[in-house]
């Protein structure tokens, strides 16, 4: 039951905050910070007993749901949600501080749409049904859209339905998939279930393979991003208000990787492992591609947006080259780059609330005024690049190393990104803190809220680039089951056809 | 009988095209009351006799006359006085009448003769149709209940707004 | 019932039903174009209680009673608008209210 | 002892995380201290654990200290373990005992500056990460801190980050550095696919079982290591990012872009001698990379009139030395060359602050003159340091370690006479640029004036490192003039020895003497040419070809403006024209597309309700009427 307590209580807190905020921000604000506090003491209290059980699943929830067609209230968590649960109330709580001063308009109902889309992202992690996970896939769409069509800046509307249109589209594509799978599945057995440890496994012919995967993966493309679907990010990013876009970067995308790792694969192993090689060219792609697009920009929020598309690349990269170190690197990869890239735009926030701009050509110089701020935009630019000893080095590093028995070319071209992502972060660094202070900004350097929420960020990082056992260790058996889940169906399926490449799916 | 059937069915046909073709309401409304009773007297005919009497009383009868009603609110003051009283002249009211007066000979001649009481397959009787109403069909009759307040909820929320309009006159109508 | 022919009942119905038709789109006073509508869903009854008729069943009676609720509350919110629009316009013309047109 | 080799690295980490924090509430005198402190006792640790280490051997010849497993994924277990032998004992104790006395110095030479403690707070970060760099037990924490000495390379550079150009400075080296690193990184790809660990002792070990001479992933792996290293040590065609480079302040340019960070590359080629044994065309290449390098810098260098960037290209030239070492298999003078030139040229570049500081701010060779008699102690301590970069024979550290590279470019098996002559050809240059900077600067009528003198700790600095500059070389000697052999014994407990072709006595003494007489050549023409027969050289350098050819000299033979019209400009073009992101269009336009026919359709929504009603009724028909006419075709 502690699984749906931990998935519910932020919306809880939510509909409270929204009923406090006729007092004022404050009881809004500071019930939300405890609602996720103790969201967070739940999970980790659940960690440390899950790990001390040693068994598999730290949780399991089982209630049935609607009965009549398969659907079951089912949550399950293993490792690998466990450590993406925990990103994710960590990454709100970090987003609540930062829409401390922010957000001045209809604070309550701005607190209420933060904590329903960080239920619906938690739904998303836990959710062991496939009908529940569609639920909860749609529900942080919708408080997603509202916040960026109220509390965003100046093109909020056009970004709010870009954003909508994009995600709803992959979503009901792979609603078509769910439902076929559904019933190619109750054909087959009699047993018509949204069980997804019923359906691992279900035999497909391969022109059903393909078209349930390609439904998959419309929905987790879309929301990686990779490549051609990427347009969306950029604009939504840019839009939101800070809060929705550490959400956005740090958590709504990992809900696609998340996806690919956990449905699409495990479903339909062999079309993804026909798909594999194009999967890994998008991503090379996207690395490149997004990088480039970055150093183009010049709206500051724009740009880590784009960044974002390329780190996401890498993601991508580990996912589909399918062995094990390639995907522990991806699992770093997605911690840490959602840790990095939300604190990046924590700063953006910040910076914009300050200088009222988020134009880079007007910006510069602002070390001086404000050394703190310009440490940690340093420090996490850095990040971004992927430095030695934080977290995203780990993680790209585990990523090309992995890849590189997938394929050589592409981890050569990949690893070109390290020299791109160098090029936009020192431009972005340059950009702000450097340089001639030409506007003759004097802004005032980071409070004592903000640093601390930015410090505890900072301490992940340099933690899983130090140490990353932990997150490693409690990644490892869920990661391995996935991949023995879909080895074992390749092996049943084209035992003849299995070529000698192992690691692969 | 045949030929009953046939006049009242001309009847109605012919009151219903005079009821769209006329240039003025009331007139309008006059024929159309009398196809009105033209097609109760084919239910009659056809054995419905509940139906007959519906269509007679709350069709012509209550529905109507709240056309009438609105006709008459529609252009209050002076000018309606001596428009009432171009109403009252014989060539408003001569049609509808002479059709009026077929249908009623129509009825004296079934009540004299007693054709109209035809027993056999088609007689229907208000019992039978009561029980179906309250057996099989008690979902529909919830149904209609519900569309009959959402009529009356909308109508007077559209009448209230009506009174409470700045230049708006003071109009209660309770309809329904 | 032996002389009336049920289908020529048909008939009728679907004539008036027809007349109501050419009411409704070849008026322009909205008060004619209400009219017209219960034209047609008297029309409706008719076939009805011809159906029902021909049956011998209830059934068609009982329908032609939820069409009359249906027409009264037809009449009672299309006679508010009707009020409604000429307050605001001061005419019934249809063709005049086209507020909504895209 | 060994046991607390953790505190080497540690200690300056600890510095820089306390000013960090704290720094900037700290007076400037506490600064200093911890500043000096955390490199200061790493220096005394390592001095210490370095004798330990020479005197009582550990088993094998090497100390490993296992801190914690880093990560631990599919096979791939990299620890945080550091390892002593005799190349990082030598690194250790350079790199400490030369970041020691060059914050001592930086005490009084960055005193007054905005930015004190982010100064030695970046400074101690430096040392750490390249201490970790040179004690790393594996290649993944080498990288880390490849990439550690890198980034405060950067932040550095740009310390004085008000002015533009300092800023571009630092992101071109941090960029062509990076470029380099991520070769290395590939290569680090490589040695893991082939051998399963990144532990560099375990490489070593197998390499020789795995892997025939010369096969292919051999040269891959090699290779890319190389580009790592040339990268980082900037040497061709890397080399661009060095002269932009002393945008820094001096201290910088002599701890970081003189002394250790740029021999990181040797240090790396060293380290990894297996693998370039194994493939020896890349080693080849090595040589030949080293050869061309030297000589290039050594002509650009010649034409410079920055002071600094002088100094910039003789270290090129000078690591281009130390590349033609490796590359020859002559792995131990690569390493001597390393040490000694960190010395002299640490007290080139601190001599040079001095000089700069106290014109106020001059860097402009011809603007400077007659400071030997403003700045007595500035001038004797730079004369040593140029006499041990123009390796003047027999006084100076740079002549043993230069002689030594000569001498075994010839001899050794890989070895050919022209990459012996192309070092020859080096020294002279050297010789003749050196002592142009050093006539220029302190000779000849007075430049500008004196407006601040060194104190007391600059002033030890400069005295300590001219001792060194002078006496290192007596550690290793020609066995012509005397048999010492010190350090290549020490270092042969880890490097193999160079086995020596057979030279014959006479021509080992013809080698001794053109080394000897090559610099003095150089030394005494820039005499002439400068302060003898100035007008000559303006003639020179006014006659058409020779402007050009100085031109070309002084803007480093054109690989800035290759690089600019190859690779930055049509990057960044093609960046811009794709601002707007070419791929949004085909959903901008599907969005047109879908708004147009919107439009279209909002046309039928004429507001018109008995248009409607017609449309309704036309729709029934249809229906009815398909109704129909199915039924009658079923």
């Amino acid at each position: 039951m502690i699984l749906a307590w931990i998935t519910f209580i932020p919306f809880a807190g939510g509909l409270a905050a929204w009923a406090a905020a006729r007092r004022g921000a404050r009881p809004a604000r500071w019930i939300s910070v405890a609602a996720l506090a103790a969201d967070l003491a739940l999970l980790l209290w659940l960690g440390a007993a899950g790990r001390e059980s040693g068994a598999e699943t730290y949780a399991v929830v089982r209630l049935p749901w609607i009965p009549s067609l398969g659907v079951g209230f089912e949550l399950a968590m293993d490792g690998l949600s466990f450590l993406l649960v925990l990103l994710t109330v960590f990454l709100g709580l970090a987003a609540v501080l930062a829409s401390w001063t922010g957000i001045e308009r209809e604070t309550g109902f701005f607190h209420f749409n933060l904590l329903a889309a960080l239920t619906g992202i938690i739904g998303v992690f836990v959710a062991a049904d496939l009908f529940l996970f569609y639920f909860f896939w749609e529900l942080m769409l919708v408080p997603m859209y509202f916040l960026i069509a109220l509390w965003g800046h100046e093109r909020r509307r056009y970004a709010a339905v870009k954003f909508f249109l994009f995600t709803q589209l992959g979503g009901l594509a792979m609603l078509a998939a769910i439902l076929a799978l559904f019933f190619l599945h109750g054909r087959m057995t009699g047993d018509y279930t949204f069980q997804l440890r019923q359906l691992v496994g279900t035999p497909l012919s391969p022109g059903e393979a393909r078209l349930i995967l390609a439904g998959f993966l419309a929905a987790f493309l879309v929301k990686l991003p990779a490549v051609p679907f990427h347009t969306w990010l950029p604009d939504a990013h840019t839009e939101a208000p800070t809060a929705g876009s550490v959400i956005l970067a740090g958590l709504l995308l990992k809900t696609g990787a998340y996806g690919i790792l956990r449905f699409a694969v495990p479903l339909c192993p062999e079309a993804a492992a026909e798909f594999a090689p194009a999967a890994m060219v998008i991503a090379v792609i996207g690395i490149l591609y997004g990088a480039v697009l970055a150093f183009a920009q010049r709206d500051i929020k724009r740009l880590v947006a784009y960044t974002s598309v390329s780190h996401m690349g890498f993601v991508l990269l580990g996912i589909f080259a399918w062995n094990e170190i390639a995907l522990q690197g991806a699992l770093i990869q997605v911690l840490c780059h959602g840790v990095s890239t939300g604190a990046l735009f924590i700063l953006c926030g910040a910076l914009q609330e300050r200088t009222g701009t988020r134009d880079l050509e007007r910006m510069g110089g602002l070390w001086n005024s404000a050394p703190r701020m310009g440490g940690m935009w340093l420090f996490f630019a850095l990040a971004a690049l992927g430095l030695p000893g934080m977290g995203n080095f780990v993680g790209e590093f585990l990523v090309l190393l992995g890849a590189w028995r997938a394929s050589v070319p592409l981890t050569v071209l990949a690893a070109l990104g390290l020299v791109v992502s160098t090029v936009y972060a020192v431009w972005m660094v340059q950009k702000t803190f450097f340089g001639l202070n030409a506007s003759n900004w004097r802004i005032p350097d980071l409070g004592v809220r903000e640093t601390t929420s930015l410090c505890a960020l900072m301490a992940v990082i340099l933690w899983i680039g130090l140490y990353p056992g932990p997150f490693l260790n409690t990644a490892r058996d869920s990661l391995a089951n996935l991949r023995e889940a879909a080895h074992a169906v390749l092996e049943a399926q084209s035992a003849p056809a299995a070529g000698g490449d192992h690691d692969r799916p | 009988m045949d030929y009953a059937f046939y006049i009242a069915a001309a009847a109605a046909l012919a009151a219903t095209l005079r009821a769209i073709t006329a240039s003025h309401a009331v007139h309008a409304l006059l024929y159309f009351i009398v196809s009105l009773l033209a097609v109760a007297v084919i239910f009659l005919l056809l054995g419905a006799h509940f139906a007959a009497a519906l269509e007679v009383i709350v069709y012509a009868g209550a529905i109507m006359v709240l056309f009438i009603f609105v006709v008459m609110m529609l252009n209050p003051g002076p000018r309606s006085v001596q428009r009432e009283r171009h109403w009252l002249r014989p060539r408003i009211w001569a049609g509808p009448a002479v059709l009026a007066a077929v249908l009623a000979a129509e009825l004296v001649y079934f009540a004299a003769t007693g054709a109209g009481r035809s027993a056999g397959a088609g007689q229907v009787e208000p019992a039978e149709v009561g029980l179906a109403l309250f057996g099989p069909y008690l979902l529909g009759v919830e149904m209609a209940s519900v569309v009959l307040l959402a009529g009356l909820v909308g109508a007077y929320h559209l009448g209230w707004h009506l009174g409470r309009r700045p230049g708006g006159r003071e109009t209660g109508e309770g309809e329904a | 019932m032996s002389g009336i022919p049920l289908q020529s009942g048909l008939v009728v119905a679907g004539l008036l039903f027809g007349l109501g038709a050419a009411g409704v789109l070849f008026r322009r006073d909205l008060l004619f174009i209400l009219l017209s509508l219960e034209i047609m869903t008297n029309a409706a009854g008719l076939a009805f209680v011809t159906a029902g008729a021909l049956w011998g069943r209830p059934d068609g009676q009982v329908l032609f009673i939820f069409i009359l609720a249906v027409a009264a509350a037809e009449v009672a919110v299309g006679l508010a608008l009707v009020l409604w629009l000429y307050r605001r316009t001061g005419t019934l013309d249809v063709d005049r209210a086209n507020r909504l047109r895209g | 002892m060994l046991n607390g080799l953790w505190l080497i690295p540690a200690l300056p980490f600890a510095a820089f995380v306390l000013l960090a924090a704290a720094g900037k509430r700290m007076p400037h005198p506490a600064v200093a201290a911890i500043g000096t402190a955390g490199t200061g006792l790493s220096a005394v640790l390592a001095l210490l654990v370095g004798f330990d280490y020479a005197l009582r051997p550990p088993a094998g010849n090497a100390f490993v200290q296992t801190l914690w497993t880093w990560m631990a994924a599919g096979g791939f277990t990299p620890e945080i373990s550091l390892c002593l032998d005799a190349l990082s004992a030598v690194m250790i104790a350079t790199v400490t005992v030369v970041g020691f006395f060059i914050l001592l110095y930086s005490t009084e030479h960055m005193a007054g500056e905005e930015g004190y403690s982010r100064f030695f707070a970046y400074m101690n970060l430096f040392v750490g990460s390249m201490l970790t760099l040179v004690l790393a037990d594996n290649l993944l924490l080498l990288y880390l801190g490849w990439e550690g000495v890198g980034l405060c390379s950067y932040l550095l550079i740009g310390f004085w980050y008000r002015d533009v150009a300092n800023v571009r400075a630092a992101n071109k080296a941090f960029i062509v550095t990076r470029v380099g690193d991520t070769a290395l990184a590939l290569g680090l790809i490589v040695l893991f696919a082939h051998f399963d660990t990144l532990s560099i002792r375990d490489i070593l070990a197998r390499s020789p079982d795995r892997w025939l001479q010369g096969s292919g992933p051999a040269a891959w792996a090699a290779l890319l290591l190389l580009g790592g290293a040339v990268g980082k040590s900037a040497q061709l065609p890397l080399q661009v990012w060095l002269p932009d480079a002393m945008a820094g302040p001096s201290p910088v340019s002599a701890l970081i872009h003189a002394a250790t960070m740029v021999a990181a590359g040797v240090y790396l080629v060293a380290r990894m001698h297996g693998i370039f044994t194994l493939a020896p065309e890349v080693q080849a290449l090595v040589a030949v990379l080293g050869a061309v390098t030297l000589l290039l810098a050594a002509a650009s260098a010649l034409a410079q009139s920055d002071i600094k960037r002088v100094l910039a290209w003789s270290t090129i030239s000078q690591i281009g030395y130390m590349f033609l070492a490796l590359g020859v298999g002559a792995w131990s003078a690569a390493v001597f060359h390393f040490a000694t030139h960190a010395f002299f040229k640490a007290l080139l570049f601190l001599g040079a602050g001095v000089v700069i500081a106290a014109l106020g701010d001059e860097h402009d060779l011809h603007r400077m003159g007659g400071l030997r008699r403003e700045l007595p102690l500035t001038f004797w301590s730079f004369l040593a340091g140029a006499a041990s970069l123009a390796a003047l024979p027999l006084v100076t550290a740079g002549f043993y370690s230069k002689d030594l590279i000569l001498y075994q470019a010839f001899a050794s098996p890989q070895g050919s006479p022209w990459l012996w002559a192309a070092g020859l050809a080096g020294a002279f240059l050297t010789g003749l640029y050196t002592f142009r900077m050093v006539f220029l600067v302190f000779f000849g009528k007075a430049g500008l004036p004196v407006i601040r003198k060194p104190g007391v700790a600059v002033s030890i600095s400069l005295v300590v490192f001219s001792f060194f500059a002078l006496t290192v070389g007596f550690l290793q000697m020609p066995a012509l003039i005397a048999p010492v052999t010190v350090f290549s014994d020490f270092l042969s407990r880890t490097l193999p020895v160079l086995p020596v072709v057979a030279v014959s006595p006479a021509t080992e003494i013809l080698l001794l003497l053109d080394a000897l007489i090559a610099p003095l050549i150089g030394a005494s023409a820039a005499w002439w040419l400068t302060l003898r027969r100035p007008g000559f050289t303006a003639r020179i350098e006014r006659s058409r070809a020779g402007s050009a050819l100085h031109r070309f000299w002084l803007a480093g033979w054109g690989f800035d403006a290759l690089y600019e019209t190859l690779v930055v400009r049509p990057f960044v073009r093609m960046a811009r024209l794709n601002r707007d992101d070419v791929l949004d269009l085909f959903y901008g336009g599907l969005a047109w597309c879908a708004s147009r026919l919107s439009y279209r359709l909002c046309r039928t929504q004429s507001g018109s309700v008995r248009r409607y009603a017609l449309g309704v009724l036309a729709g029934a028909v249809i229906a009815l009427g398909l109704v129909a006419w199915f039924k009658e075709f079923p």
